[in-house]
Order: structure tokens, then C-alpha cells, then sequence
């Protein structure tokens, strides 16, 4: 049984990753999981200089999913360098960095500063709806997605995932734009914007009023993003959205993915990524299927 | 496949699970793990069996019974998911995951101030407990008490209750300046505006607090920077984001910026 | 207590309504609740002649929410006039009549049908993304939206509501165009777009492939667009997208909904209509709300 | 507020909850409304405890005891819905809605043949006990049997199964035409190529026939339009849609269109 994946040249043991943000650096989830059985740890996203992210409440739930409105905090790219590489290359699993930007220049210095870092991807994040300053517009109109794709790609040693914003009217369009950007590999998607309302005190239960909404709740709109995207596009896609178990790994490698990531799971159960993985297993085992590669795409 | 180097969720026998007060009550539940780890401070996260409600809550351990291996959680009901918790019956099995965070550092002190209010109290239990040298405990609640009994057995109880009801009217700090307390250090944890108080108090008193803070949360080990609080630090904005479930959520008062 | 709510001249007991397409033509659901309580019935759409809708299966079901691809089904506005609205106006209730079009002129035409009706509003239907030929065209384009507003309002004798689609990058953007078009008020939200794979038949659920997403894992998405369009727009607003109980209702009139509607509830609880109207009435006495009108936008 | 005269959702308490075949249970519930009301052919919903899953399950009604006030229902695990139905215990309570749809019409023939299908099997038990005159059973499983015993009971009863592990060898209406089923009516339900079978069949024999449909449904009261079928009509397409819910699950066999 093979669980490899090659993406945008890189091998990976298995198509099994983090999804950015709700995993750290992987240090605080080595304590939960075997990092060396994933197939890649996607950190939170790093930008040029620290940030401080956004007032609390920053976390609110709802039914299936969750809100967040973390605002990328994060110490920095040097920080991150210094610290979180060297504790990840301990184990035997890809490095992949999720940037943050609020300009194309701050993209593009990360991506720089990145150039000898010993990472394995980089992940630009175009479309966190947590900060004001530009990210969304980035993610959401095609042409500015194009550019920044085009520019960071530029200074980027390592492959270039581009990450895409479900909230947009035709995310097809997106994606065959940092497709001509010169992205080496998408993934979608990042999280739905939402909002709840706390109706004894009549204001937003989030500081920043709306937040990224994840979890499992919003799968169906992930797969149909990522199956429309597998039809329009040549790039390899990493799908994520409220993937919980092997099976919706598996119904979204149908759908054209060929690397997966696991997210908001992780907050409801800390071993989620192993189980994923041997629930990938235990379905190829099932159904026969020798090679994880023959189900990308799969779907009739 | 073998994870047994690693931490999990872990599945737990409900002992007991009784209402102490109005919509607070006590679970007892059996597991063993988490009873020889804990110290006084420290939280579990308690998952829901409704599949609507995907979020850990935390809840602070009050006591463990290390021989036994048993853990008490004293919880308030204020939303879904703690009314879910009540429900639950003795025989029940419930999924948690601790203990988290960092606790109260135990200072060897000759006399030691404690201060909880509401469902701040029940992380303090355990604590009082381990603490040695002298101790006073003060409580304070809306309406009504819960634990105090259990705290008398290991200390000087002083209660405080909004409405009279019980103990003195007024506030818990209040009551901690007219009964002049005294000690080389404060433990205290309860609603935000208290432990403001406390902050103040320990500053003018110039004794040292540790407080346990509270933050809305996603995962409770850290990963999501979902729980920050502003601790003080000597950097331009004169303040550094730290997690409460990580770095807390037990914090030197000095340092915290309400 | 005052819980009627005033509609663009239409007076309703209470802000509560039925989810065209989830309640039938008021009849199905008449065994299950007392029609007279509810503000008003929004019927399923119906089109100039009958539409067959799609091939089955017509339904699938998601963590919190279900799929649909009805494709809009409909014996066609001439056998909806004939026997329905006699049904209905047995009762005390407004009944608004959603329609369905592939083209402008069809919108137009079932407008023209409806001027002598005896029916209380209109609601246009341009979201519906179960329809090929144009429904989402509509309703993602400010430009063909503010037109099809303009068309169907120079001949319908009602008050206009159009509704909207969620798939869109600026919900705000489309409000305005229909605002612009001569709507008398919005509804929100439609559908999201969704898709769910067998993964053992490696077949897309849906025989439709993808279909409309809706239930109570929308319900963020659909708060964050209500409070988007309430502050963006003049026009008083429906909300709706995963309503199940009398909090969810008022979420969404303190996000700006002067009405609300009951959907997917309705399948997963027969009484749900009635459940949300009560749930209103008793947060209002715990709150002391004495007018539910203090509580439109009244979030901060 | 009074909701007297209107149905709903009815909570009901458990009696028993066994697997009759693997991974075929058969649940007995007390529900006097349904029981008092239902005819055979006749569905309730059942309503899932995850909150994840918001859909009702519609199951056949098996068996209604008036007097008694029970409904059993046999249901197969095919997801995660029936797995949560089949860890019930007796004494846990569920919630259904009921009886929904059209049952059977029962007509005063000699001689009724009546075929059933794997988990189509059960709603033809409370047929059989209530149809006049004789009447022959054939059921048809892939491997093992469930409720032949009943059915014995009231009739003449033959089994095949895909892999003869019992009764004949092949599928039941090879076995029908083995054995010369005759009658004035047939009664069917099963998979979708069992029932296009029978209905050609049907044809042959020049019998009319009553079959019970199954699809995908939403509501299951009319509402959705979810769970169309294609009856034969006099119009351009020679079809309409009719829904499976409310204007079946049984059909007149000749109106179908497979
Ligand atoms: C470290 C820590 C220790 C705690 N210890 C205790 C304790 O010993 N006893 C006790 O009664 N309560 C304690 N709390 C508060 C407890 O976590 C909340 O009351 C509980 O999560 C509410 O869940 P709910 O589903 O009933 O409420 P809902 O409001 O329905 O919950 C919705 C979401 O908000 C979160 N939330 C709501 N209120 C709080 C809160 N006050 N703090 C953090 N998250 C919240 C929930 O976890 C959930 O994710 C503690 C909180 C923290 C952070
Ligand atoms: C009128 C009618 C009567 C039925 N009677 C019986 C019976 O007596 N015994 C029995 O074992 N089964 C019966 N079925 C099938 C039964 O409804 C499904 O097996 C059941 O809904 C599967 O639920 P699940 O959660 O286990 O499967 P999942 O596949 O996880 O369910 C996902 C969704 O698909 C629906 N679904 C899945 N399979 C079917 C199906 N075959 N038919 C309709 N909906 C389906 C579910 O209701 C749910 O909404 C009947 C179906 C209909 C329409
Ligand atoms: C708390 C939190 C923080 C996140 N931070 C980032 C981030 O820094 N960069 C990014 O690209 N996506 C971020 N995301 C989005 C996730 O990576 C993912 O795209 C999204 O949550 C959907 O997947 P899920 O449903 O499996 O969580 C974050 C999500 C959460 C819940
Ligand atoms: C089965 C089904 C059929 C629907 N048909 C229509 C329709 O005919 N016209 C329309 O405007 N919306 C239709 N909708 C959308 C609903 O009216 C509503 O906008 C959507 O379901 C979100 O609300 P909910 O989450 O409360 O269901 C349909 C929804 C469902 C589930
Ligand atoms: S709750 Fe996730 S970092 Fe504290
Ligand atoms: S299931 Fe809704 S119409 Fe049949």
C-alpha cells in the first residue's frame, strides 16, 4: 500500500498535513501526536515582523464549526526561523510556512527572508478575513491575487502553495489567476467569513465582530470549492475545510485533492491527524485501493 | 497503532455528579492519569457529546484524590454545554484531556491569603490543601455558597455575598480589608473585575499575587492563540501577548494588564 | 408585548415566516401547525409553466446542514393560483410567492400572473443554485440583478422582495443593485453552494452533482451577511440560513432582519415554525423587549 | 401554547433492541398514536440524537401491536444514523414522527403473492397478518434470513439467497417463477431491480401489483420535494413526478417508471 504524494516535487509519506494556524509550530501538538507519522506540518501563518493579532474574545463556536479571529499573531519570521525550524527538522516530516502580509512588499520579505531557512514549501496566505489592511482584497480579486503570486514567487526559493478564500463569488477565477501567477500548488479552503451574535449582551461574541468560520460544518462548501477548482486548473491542490477522519480526507482526495489538511479537528481532538491517516489506510486497505494517488480526482 | 508515548483524550467513569447550588454543580469522576499529574491550578478540557457544540470546555480541577484516582470539577452552568454536564448521571462516561496549563506555584510562606470568587473557588480547594503554614480563605458569591465547608477543614473561611444572604454583604475584597488581612502571598481566582482588585490590593499591600485568569478557547494547549491575555514586558508597547491555557492560566498579578 | 412587525406596508402578526421550498404551499405542514400563528408562508417558487426539476437523489445530508438539488420543481404559477393561494387565505397569514426564471421575461411573466392574485408579496428568486440557466447568473452580477429588480417591479402589483445568493464575493454589492432596482426589501440568505462524494461509489451524493447547502451550519455565514447588507442598505431585510429556535431568530433580527424565516427546521422538527415564534415571545418577557421592533440592527 | 390539534414529533421509550441478522435490528417501541394509527406500508421518521445529523430516518413500520400500543421496525446498519439507532438500549427513548404516507390498499383477493427484499422484508409482515384470503410469501435475501419465522405464521413462505446459504439459490423472483406464484395481486418491497422485476412480472402474469418505493428524502410529509418518482401521465413527457413520501412509498407497479 502506498500512501505517497508527490506535490509540486516534494514527497510526502502520506497526504496528511496540518492545516495553518490551529496546530502552532507543531511543538505544542508533539506532546498529542507522532509528528514523524504526518505527511507535513503547515505552521501558523509568519510575517516580516511580529504581530499582535486582535482583541479577545478571539474564539466563539457554533453549531458543527467555529469562529476565530486571531489576527495572525505571530513573533515574526526570525523568531520563527530560530526557533520553530530547528525543533520541526527533528522529525521526519515536510516544513511548510503559511506567510502573512499586509502588503505586497511585507509578502515578499518574508519569502526573502525564507530563501535559506530549511523549509519545504512556503503557503502564501491570500485570503485570512481576520485582518483589515489587505489580505481579503488580495484573496478576493484576481488580478491583485495574480500579482502577489507573480512577485512572491519571484523571491521564493522553495514551492509556492497559493491559498485561496472560499468567499468569493467564482473561486475559479482565483485560482486560475495564481495559477498564471506561477503558484507551484493550491489549497483551499481558507475560512468561510462568519459571525454570532451574543444576544443577552446584543453585541458580536468576537472582539473583532466577525471571524473565520472552520470546522466541520463547512465541508460541503470545501469540496465543492476544491472539486470545481480540480476542474479548471493543472496545479495540485491541497484540500482542507472541516476535515475530521479518514473518510472526509478521502472525499476530498475524490474531489481532486491530492494533499489534505487537517484544522479545526485538531481542537476536538488532539490525535485527529493520526486518525485521519490510519483512517486513510483502513479505506484503501477496504476498497483495495494499492495507491493513495489513484483516488485524486476520483470522484465520477 | 502505538501511541503510547503520547497524551490523548481520555474516556472517564462519571462517580457522581450533584448540584451544590443554584446551577453549580460537583462531578466526581474516575481517572487516574490526570489524578497522580494534576497540581492545584491546573484545568481539563471536557468534551460534549452533542456534536453541535465541537469545542473543549475547560473547567479548573478542585480536588483529586491521588490513591483513589479520582477528579472533582465544580462547574456553573452558564450555556449549552455545561447544561449538557448536568445531565449526566453517575455510571455516564465523559472525554477529557489534562491536566493543562500551569498551576500555582506553592510558596512555603507562614501565612498565605486565598481569594475565590464564584466558580473561581474550586481550583483553590486543591490548592489550600497543599498549602502549608497558616491560611485564610476568602469567598465570595452573588447569592448563596458552595464549598466552604470543604475549605473550612483546611482553613479560615470568610465569606462574602452580594446579596447578605450569606456571610458579610458586599464584595469579597471588602471583606479581606476589614477583616485586615495579612500574608507573603495571594492566590486568587474568580470573575475579572475581582481579580483587578486583588492586583491592587496585593500592590498596595505589597505582597505577591498569583492569579488564574479565564479566556474563550479553542484548543487549550496552545496552538490556536486564541486565549491571549497582556502580560507586561520592556518592549515598546510595554506588553507581550502570552496564552492562558499555556502560559496561565495562572499568572503573577505584577505582571498582568487588565 | 408587540410582536408584529411592519414589512414594506405589510403588517404581520410576527416576524416570523416559512423558507420557500422547505414548507411546501403551507398545505403539507397544516397537520403540524396551526398556519394562523405564523407572520407569514413563503411558498416554494413557482415558474411561468411546470418545471420538472432534477433527476433524484434530490437530498443529501452534511454535519448540521443537508444538501438539496430540487431544482426547483413546480406545477407552474397557473395551477399555483388555482389551488394554493385559496388554501392558504383560509388562514390568517401573508402569503408572499416566490418565483422562478430562467429569463428575464419569464420573471416578468410570472409577475404579470400574479397582479390579480390574492397574495400579500413577491419574492424573486435569484440565488437559486440549483438551476442551470440562469437563477445564479442573476444573483451574483450586481448588473443583471439590479435589472431583473427593475423588470419585475414595473409589473408586479406587490411589494418586491428579491433574494439573495451567499456565493458572492460582496453580498453589500448586490443589495445595492437591487436597492437600486426598485426592491422593496431583501431576503437573506439562499443557499450556499455545496457538494458531498460517496466516497465507496466514488460519485458526487447529488445526481446534480452539487446543490444548495443549507441548515444550521450556515447560520454564520448567513448572520455576518445580514448584518453586512443591514449596513450597506435602506430596505428592511429577511434573514434567514439555519434558523431552529427562538435564540437563532433573535441573532438575526439584532443583526438587522426585521423578519425571519424557518427552513431546514422544519425537517428536523415538524413544530418548528411555532417552537421559534414562542422562543421569541419568551426572550422578550425574560428581557423585557416590549416591542420586537427595538430589536432590528440593535446589535452594537 | 395548545397544540392539540396537530400532530408532531412524539417521544417513545424502547422496548427492546436486538439484532435479528448481521447487522439487522429489530426495535420495539411503545408509541399508541402510531400503533392505534398505522397502516401496513405505512413509514415514521426517526429522528437521530447526533446533532450532526439533522435529517429524520424514514423505516417501514414492521409490526403494530393496537393493544399494546407498539411499533416494531426493522432497520439494517447502512451509516451512521442506524448505528446510532442499534446502540440503544431498552428503556432509551427516541424520537419519531407517524405514521407517515400511504400503506398498502389492501383488496379481498383469493390469493395474494407477496414478495419481499432484504430490509423491503418487514413492512409486508403487518400486510400479511391483515390480508384476506391465502397467500404465499417470497423473500429474497443476499445471505442469512430475518423474520421468515413471522411471516411462516401467517403464510406459505419461500426464501432464496444470492449465495444459497439458505432456501434456493438466486433471486426471489426466479424462485416466483420456480415455484408458479399465482394470485390476483401483488404485493412487493425490495431494492430498485427487484421491484422493476416484479413489476414486469407482473405484466406477464397480468396481475397488478402495489410496490413500495424508497428514496432519498428531506421532509417526509410532501414539503420538500425531494423524493420524487416518475408515474406514468397522459402528458407530453408521459410522466409527472410524484412524491415517494406522501403520495406513496406504495405504488400502483403499472405507473412506475424505472
Ligand atoms: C482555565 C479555565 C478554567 C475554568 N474553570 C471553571 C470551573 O472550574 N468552573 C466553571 O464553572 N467554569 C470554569 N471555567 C469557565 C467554563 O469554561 C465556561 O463556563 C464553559 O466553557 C461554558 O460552556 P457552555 O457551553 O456552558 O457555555 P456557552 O456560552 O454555550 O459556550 C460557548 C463557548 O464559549 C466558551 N465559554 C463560555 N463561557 C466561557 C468562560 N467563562 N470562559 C471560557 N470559555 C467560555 C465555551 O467553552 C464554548 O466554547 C473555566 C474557564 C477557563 C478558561
Ligand atoms: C419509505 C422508506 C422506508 C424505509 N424502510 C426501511 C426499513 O424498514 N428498514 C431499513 O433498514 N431501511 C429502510 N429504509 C431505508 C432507510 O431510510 C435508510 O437505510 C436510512 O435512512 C439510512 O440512514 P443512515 O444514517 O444509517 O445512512 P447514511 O447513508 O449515513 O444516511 C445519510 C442520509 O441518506 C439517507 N439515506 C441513506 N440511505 C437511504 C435509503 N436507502 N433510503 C432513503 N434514505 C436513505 C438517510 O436518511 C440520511 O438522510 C426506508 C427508506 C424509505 C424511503
Ligand atoms: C484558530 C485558527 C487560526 C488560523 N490561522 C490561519 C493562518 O494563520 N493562516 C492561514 O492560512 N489559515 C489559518 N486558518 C485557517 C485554517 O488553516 C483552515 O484553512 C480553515 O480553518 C479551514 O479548515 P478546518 O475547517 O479544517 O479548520 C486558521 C484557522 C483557525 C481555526
Ligand atoms: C429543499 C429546499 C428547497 C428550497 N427551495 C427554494 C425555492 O424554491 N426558492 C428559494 O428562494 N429558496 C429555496 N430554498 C432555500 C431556502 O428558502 C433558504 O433560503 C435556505 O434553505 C436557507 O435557510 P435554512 O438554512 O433555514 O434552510 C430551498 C431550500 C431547501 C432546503
Ligand atoms: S486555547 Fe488555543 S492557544 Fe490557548
Ligand atoms: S421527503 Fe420531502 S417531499 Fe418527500
Amino acid at each position: 500500500m502506498n500512501t505517497s504524494v508527490n506535490i509540486a516535487g516534494i514527497d510526502f509519506k502520506n497526504p496528511v498535513m496540518t492545516a495553518s494556524g490551529t496546530f502552532g509550530s507543531g511543538k505544542e501538538y508533539s506532546e498529542f501526536v507522532d509528528l514523524n507519522r504526518l505527511g507535513g506540518v503547515v505552521v501558523k501563518g509568519v510575517a516580516s515582523k511580529e504581530w499582535l493579532g486582535n482583541p479577545v474574545p478571539r474564539i466563539a463556536e457554533t453549531y458543527g464549526g467555529m469562529l476565530n479571529a486571531v489576527g495572525l499573531q505571530n513573533p515574526g519570521v526570525d523568531v520563527f526561523i530560530e526557533e520553530d525550524i530547528p525543533f520541526l527538522r527533528k522529525y521526519d516530516t515536510k516544513i511548510i510556512v503559511n506567510i502573512a502580509g499586509k502588503t505586497v512588499d511585507e509578502y515578499v520579505g518574508v519569502a526573502k527572508k525564507l530563501q535559506d531557512a530549511d523549509i519545504d514549501m512556503i503557503e502564501l496566505n491570500i485570503s485570512c478575513p481576520n485582518v483589515k489592511e489587505g489580505g481579503v482584497a488580495f484573496g478576493t480579486d484576481p488580478k491583485m491575487a495574480e500579482y502577489v503570486t507573480s512577485q512572491v514567487k519571484k523571491h521564493a526559493k522553495q514551492p509556492l502553495i497559493v491559498k485561496l478564500s472560499p468567499n468569493v463569488t467564482d473561486i475559479t477565477e482565483i485560482a486560475r489567476a495564481v495559477e498564471a501567477g506561477g503558484a507551484d500548488c493550491v489549497s483551499l479552503i481558507n475560512t468561510l467569513l462568519g459571525m454570532k451574535i451574543d444576544i443577552y449582551k446584543r453585541k458580536p461574541v468576537l472582539a473583532n465582530r466577525v471571524g473565520g468560520f472552520s470546522g466541520p460544518a463547512i465541508k460541503p462548501v470545501a469540496v465543492r470549492m476544491v472539486n470545481q477548482v480540480y476542474n479548471s486548473i493543472k496545479l495540485p491542490i491541497i484540500g482542507l475545510g472541516g476535515i475530521c477522519n479518514g473518510e472526509d480526507a478521502i472525499e476530498f482526495m475524490l474531489a481532486g485533492a491530492t494533499g489534505v489538511a487537517v484544522g479545526t479537528a485538531n481542537f476536538m481532538n488532539p490525535r485527529a491527524t493520526v486518525d485521519v491517516i490510519e483512517g486513510i489506510e483502513r479505506y484503501m486497505e477496504s476498497m483495495g485501493v494499492k495507491d493513495v494517488g489513484e483516488l485524486i480526482g476520483g470522484v465520477e | 497503532m502505538c501511541q503510547d508515548n503520547f497524551r490523548d483524550k481520555q474516556g472517564a467513569e462519571i462517580i457522581s455528579n450533584v448540584e451544590i447550588a443554584d446551577n453549580v454543580y460537583r462531578m466526581v469522576i474516575r481517572q487516574e492519569e490526570i489524578a497522580v499529574n494534576a497540581k492545584a491550578g491546573q484545568f481539563i478540557n471536557v468534551y460534549c457529546k452533542a456534536e453541535s457544540r465541537i469545542l473543549p470546555r475547560p473547567i479548573s480541577i478542585c480536588e483529586v484524590d491521588r490513591d483513589k484516582g479520582l477528579v472533582t470539577i465544580v462547574y456553573m452552568i452558564v450555556g449549552m454545554g455545561t447544561k449538557e454536564f448536568s445531565d449526566l448521571d453517575s455510571g455516564d462516561r465523559i472525554e477529557v484531556l489534562g491536566p493543562l496549563g500551569n498551576g500555582f506555584k506553592i510558596k512555603d510562606c507562614d501565612e498565605s491569603i486565598i481569594v475565590g470568587g464564584g466558580v473561581g473557588a474550586p481550583p483553590l480547594l486543591e490548592l489550600v490543601k497543599n498549602l502549608p503554614g497558616k491560611k485564610k480563605v476568602f469567598l465570595g458569591f452573588k447569592s448563596g455558597e458552595f464549598l466552604t465547608k470543604e475549605f473550612e477543614k483546611y482553613a479560615e473561611v470568610h465569606v462574602a455575598t452580594d446579596d447578605g444572604s450569606i456571610g458579610e454583604k458586599g464584595n469579597v475584597v471588602e471583606l479581606m480589608e476589614k477583616v485586615g488581612a495579612k500574608g507573603s502571598m495571594i492566590y486568587s481566582c474568580g470573575p475579572k473585575p475581582m481579580l483587578a482588585a486583588v492586583k491592587d490590593m496585593a500592590e498596595r499591600l505589597e505582597v505577591d499575587a498569583q492569579i488564574s485568569l479565564e479566556e474563550r478557547m479553542g484548543c487549550g494547549i496552545g496552538a490556536c492563540v486564541g486565549c491571549i491575555c497582556k502580560i507586561k514586558a520592556d518592549n515598546e508597547l510595554g506588553y507581550i501577548h502570552k496564552k492562558v491555557c499555556k502560559d496561565g492560566p495562572v499568572f503573577d498579578a505584577k505582571e498582568v494588564m487588565f
